[in-house]
């Protein structure tokens, strides 16, 4: 094992998924000459070469259809969506075509695409370049939604999505590209499954249940926590459709409560949808409403003190979770 | 001089009468088709391809099977050109199991893997950008096959248009774009949807190859096509073709055809009819005549029949296959649970 | 009172509010020429000029764009998106033009713009014509979310939809255009709040909380109910955003018992998110978990017998219904 | 010939240096920008302006005060041609309750009601749509105003860019497109983006009247848009310019520009600065001299430094402002409860 960046942890996916089969490729805006706009494809063309590493012109939706004929036609293309943001312009191809094509044409091609894109926000950005809306994709039958959180599942997942048969949307987070984390040694292979959740952190009296960047605050509050006797488990669910429900719902029976994180917008948003399933499956095992930490419900501000509002911190998790979780006498 | 050594267009008596019979096909199979839709038989949206049947039978000549051809919802007639079994075809209009996409897809999603008939298409031009993916596998796989992608008039008013137009030439993909210019989108004739009057200029717009053709004439189509696939299996390079046409019906089954009036339709199903162009044409080159022209006429109203008879018989899906093919991976559906 | 059909209700709020304010407008594919994709334009523009009532080249990219831009500076217009699976390519201007710009141009702007859409399948259209796709659109704070169940509420949400200063959309169902209900005489002027749901059928056993077409089948099923002792009522939202919360949660006091009925799919979608919402304030009135109809989990196909199975039945609703409530004794 | 009644391009002496004024004020308000970015005062994403002054000035000076201005995330420049408050600009940038939006937005969503800048859009070609819709008001309403939108060379790749153009025209939209070519969107050169070397051949796919200018050239670029406004409002037709420019920094203030070479940027600096252009093209005119152009020198550099002042200054929004103006109603708002 050595320490490495999500970003790196992601360049070393493609770049084993590149050599390992020469159909992988790669497309998008900016991802060559530029360097990558994150910097996570910086390198690649020159090893690989520009007919496998292929800057595009400016227009998501080309792209994004592009992908799918070529995902459709022999090649496993990797198309780079500069900002979740742009993916809007991307939805239908990805939504109309990618997610529906296999079934409507009776099983008879297979669309192995992956979009990659980051998300979310607290650069200041604004209010066009700060969502998250992984909702709108993790809504629609026939695709998968992956949002890891860390070097190592990034890396495996993104190796996991290049080698599957389905469209998968890689989300990943503008403000996680530098964070470091564990990851095997290069040629040590692995590969994280596309429909396995993590815990994170384990704990006994209340679960928190998030994703993508959200896990580090969840961490950040459960050590809080543990200093004032609660004792929290993360379940970082990584993929969210499909969604590693038994997990959560083990990790309920045992806690008994439940809080759900999420950086995106409260209503219709993932975690509503996370929530509803926990309590469609395990009502029963819940002594309290399940808590429930967001983003406001707002566009994102650019001042700083507003943003700082706007999304959620691990304070906010903390005083989500203390609310719901009676600290036990005699710890 | 022989009889049979006459040609038009390069192509010999028998390529010239598989022509004429295509059309033809495709002619009965939409009169079935609107017949079944009529009868509640076949439900949904029904595009009809008639009036346009020159354009697809003359591209689809000058392509080799292994040729890709992607198309939108009109696409009955491109299917049966590639070589789609009219039974199946007529089965997935049906929404029977037999079907070509198992029922699923209907009218608007015919799909053959054998036939490298690659969808049936319902977004409007979103089977540019699609067609540009198969070209780019073409050119990056090193196979070498071209791809043709059918779409209407107003397809060229959408953003997916100019994208997809502008990425091939950029990276000259190999594919061939035929613009099935039939004056209408649905309500909206092209002289109010354009300020132009063809598409020369749009194709300068991406310094691309252009041939405009008459798009009733099945042999005009033929040779410009012909020009395209070549100009793109040679060096890669992409076309667009904008071929003149008409529907002869309404945009579907369900259009009350109020924006056009029933002169104007009148007067091009009696002056331009692609079959009849064409059998002229082969009549007065001493190619062919009315004996060969019934024969053609009987057999493709024969399988048209039997196509519906084919599906009418056939049994609807299963219904467990609601939930299949919706991913190759039975686990990445949302509901999967782990095994315990 | 008069009895009327859904798309006529429609055109007499579109024309209503043209007679009243010159600065309404329509814009859309075949809206004119074709008279109308579900003829609820029909004779507007003969009545009202070309002007006013624009046919458009067929860019629904464009169409958006230039309403909300139209909306800015001084123009009321309703754009049509043909249905709602087209609407992915306006998605960018919805949501990042119309839902944003209020907000992060400091107030300084509104956005009286109204897109008119159908939305659901049930007439073999298959998977790229028979979408719902209202989630995507009820997330997204700066946008309200209208969809209105019977003639009386569309024409008088139409109307206020058009006077409403916001973004709204107005998402119809292609199976409604027929429905015939009561609506007031012309000249008998009304509207319908844009806040507000409506208790369609009073009940005291469970609440069926719906929205749209679904309505309908819930009042079926309500009926049916009834038969078999249980007594149902109906709480037809209206709107998805916002949402009449709080007159949800007081039926859910009184009965005790939810089922969330819709036509979409089931998985962070609407009703996910609504039931999530019943759960988080009303907890304590609840004697059973929310039992929730949708349609099922995949692209929506076309062959008849599938597509029956695809979308809910007012059986599908009173099976849910029965499964958390207890037949009472005596009645 | 008395010397103030020189004339360049139709402008007097005052005129002229009003026009040196705007173009000093925008380079000197960048570098103050740039500054505070360095500073950490400026968060976000910041795309300067600097080397393409003469464009937004030039088409300025052609436009009555009641004309419309939209444009991109890199519209610091158009906002102060148009008259916006640099102070108020400023604060804007720095995240501040004095900003034009209140802070809200930041230097890519600037808006002044006050001075019809229309916004500050960050979604690359959004803005030409919404400027589409603005020109229809102004045709519906019987207002005279005309519309300027301004966009880059990598906004043309986007389909909204087609489906704009093509909307203007066939609606006759009073409505300027204004392309600053500056050679590259981010890293992507143009000549890597488009098949073709000029937009010439994109408006003549549209029927659209086309100036090609030097964008390096303010009063080019004022006689271009002089034509092309004139044309908007006397007869309701749509223009599009290409003023090619080139910007000096990086695509943004985040940008390693590692996809051109630093002699390529200098080249330009050294030979092509709009700034030192016009100051030639004055002296050589006999017009204004170096005492002139450093008194404007002077004034720009003071009035950007007191941005900075105010800017630094101004208290940040108040939190409660976090849920404010989202919509116009407060019971839109999801959460919004029955009164009791
Ligand atoms: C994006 C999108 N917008 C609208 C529609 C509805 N629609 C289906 S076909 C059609 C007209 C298309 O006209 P054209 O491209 O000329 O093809 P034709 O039907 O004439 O063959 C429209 C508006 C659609 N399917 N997709
Ligand atoms: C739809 C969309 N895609 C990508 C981006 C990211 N992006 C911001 S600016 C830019 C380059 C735009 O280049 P150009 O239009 O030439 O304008 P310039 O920055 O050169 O003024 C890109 C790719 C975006 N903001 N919006
Ligand atoms: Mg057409
Ligand atoms: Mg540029």
């Amino acid at each position: 094992m050595r320490v490495t960046t999500y970003r790196e942890a992601l360049r070393e996916a493609m770049r084993e998924e590149m050599q390992r089969d020469e159909r992988v490729i790669i497309i998008g805006e900016d991802i060559d000459a530029y360097g990558g706009t994150y910097a996570v494809t910086k390198g690649l063309a020159e090893e690989f070469g520009r007919d496998r590493v292929r800057d595009t012109p400016l227009a998501e939706g080309v792209i994004a259809g592009a992908a799918v004929g070529a995902a459709m036609s022999g090649l496993r293309p990797v198309a780079e969506i500069m900002t979740i943001n742009f993916s809007l312009l991307a939805s239908d191809q990805i939504i109309n075509t990618a997610a529906k094509v296999r079934y409507m044409f009776g099983g008879q091609t297979n669309v192995p695409v992956v979009f990659r894109m980051p998300a979310g926000g607290g650069a200041q950005r604004g209010a066009q370049h700060s969502q998250m809306l992984e909702t709108m994709y993790a809504h629609v039958p026939g695709l998968k939604v992956v949002m890891p959180a860390t070097p190592y599942d990034a890396k495996g997942m993104l190796k996991s999505a290049i080698r599957d048969e389905d469209p998968v949307l890689l989300i990943e987070h503008e403000l996680l590209y530098g964070v470091r984390g564990e990851v095997p040694d290069i040629g040590e292979e692995y590969t994280v499954p596309l429909n396995r959740g993590d815990i994170k952190r384990e704990g006994t009296d209340v679960t928190l249940v998030t994703f993508s960047r959200a896990v580090h605050l969840c961490l950040q509050a459960a050590e809080e926590l543990a200093h004032e006797g609660i004792s929290a488990e993360v379940v970082d669910l990584r993929c969210i459709r499909p969604i590693d429900l038994d997990l959560v719902l083990d990790s309920v029976k045992k806690t008994n409560r439940a809080v759900v994180v999420e950086e995106g917008w409260k209503y219709y948003g993932a975690g509503q949808g996370i929530a509803a399933m926990i309590y469609e499956y395990g009502f029963d095992d819940l002594d309290a409403p399940i808590g429930h930490v967001t983003g406001v419900d707002a566009p994102a501000p650019y001042a700083k003190n507003l943003e700082k509002a706007a999304f959620p911190t691990h304070t906010d998790i903390v005083a989500a979770v203390k609310k719901i979780t009676p600290v036990r006498s005699g710890r | 001089m022989v009889i049979r050594d006459l040609t038009l267009a390069g192509l010999n008596k028998e390529q010239l009468l598989n022509l004429h019979y295509t059309m033809l096909l495709m002619r009965h199979f939409e009169e079935k088709a609107a017949e079944g839709y009529t009868l509640g038989k076949i439900g949904g949206f029904l595009h009809l391809y008639t009036g346009q049947e020159a354009v697809g039978s003359g591209v689809n000549l000058a392509l080799e099977p292994n040729d890709v051809v992607i198309s939108s919802y009109r696409e009955h007639g491109h299917a049966l050109a590639k070589g789609v079994d009219p039974n199946a075809l007529m089965a997935e209009l049906y929404g029977r199991a037999s079907g070509v996409s198992k029922g699923r897809g209907g009218s608007m999603h015919i799909f053959s893997k054998e036939h490298k008939l690659f969808g049936g298409y319902a977004i409007v031009a979103a089977q540019l950008p699609i067609a540009c993916g198969y070209a780019l596998s073409a050119k990056l796989l090193k196979e070498n096959f071209v791809t043709v992608v059918y779409f209407g008039d107003g397809a060229v008013d959408e953003g997916a248009f100019h994208e997809a137009l502008n990425l091939a030439t950029v990276w000259q993909l190999p594919v061939v774009f035929v613009c099935e210019n039939n004056l209408y989108s649905m309500g909206m004739a092209v002289e109010r949807a354009w300020a132009v009057s063809s598409l020369e200029p749009r194709a300068k717009a991406y310094a691309m190859d252009f041939e405009q053709v008459n798009g009733m004439n099945a042999l005009d189509v033929f040779q410009a096509a012909q020009k395209a696939v070549k100009r793109a299996r040679e060096t890669s390079r992409p076309t667009l073709i904008e071929a003149k046409t008409y529907r002869f019906r309404g945009h579907s089954m369900a259009d009350p055809t109020a924006y056009r009036s029933k002169e104007e339709a009148e007067q091009w199903r009696q002056t331009s009819d692609p079959i009849v162009l064409f059998e002229n044409a082969l009549r007065e080159a001493g190619i062919a005549n009315t004996e060969d022209f019934k024969k053609n006429d009987d057999r493709a109203l024969q399988i048209a029949a039997k196509a519906v008879e084919f599906a009418d018989s056939s049994p609807l899906p299963d219904l467990q296959s609601l939930t299949e093919d919706i991913m190759v991976d039975p686990t990445g559906a949302i509901a999967w649970r782990r095994p315990r």
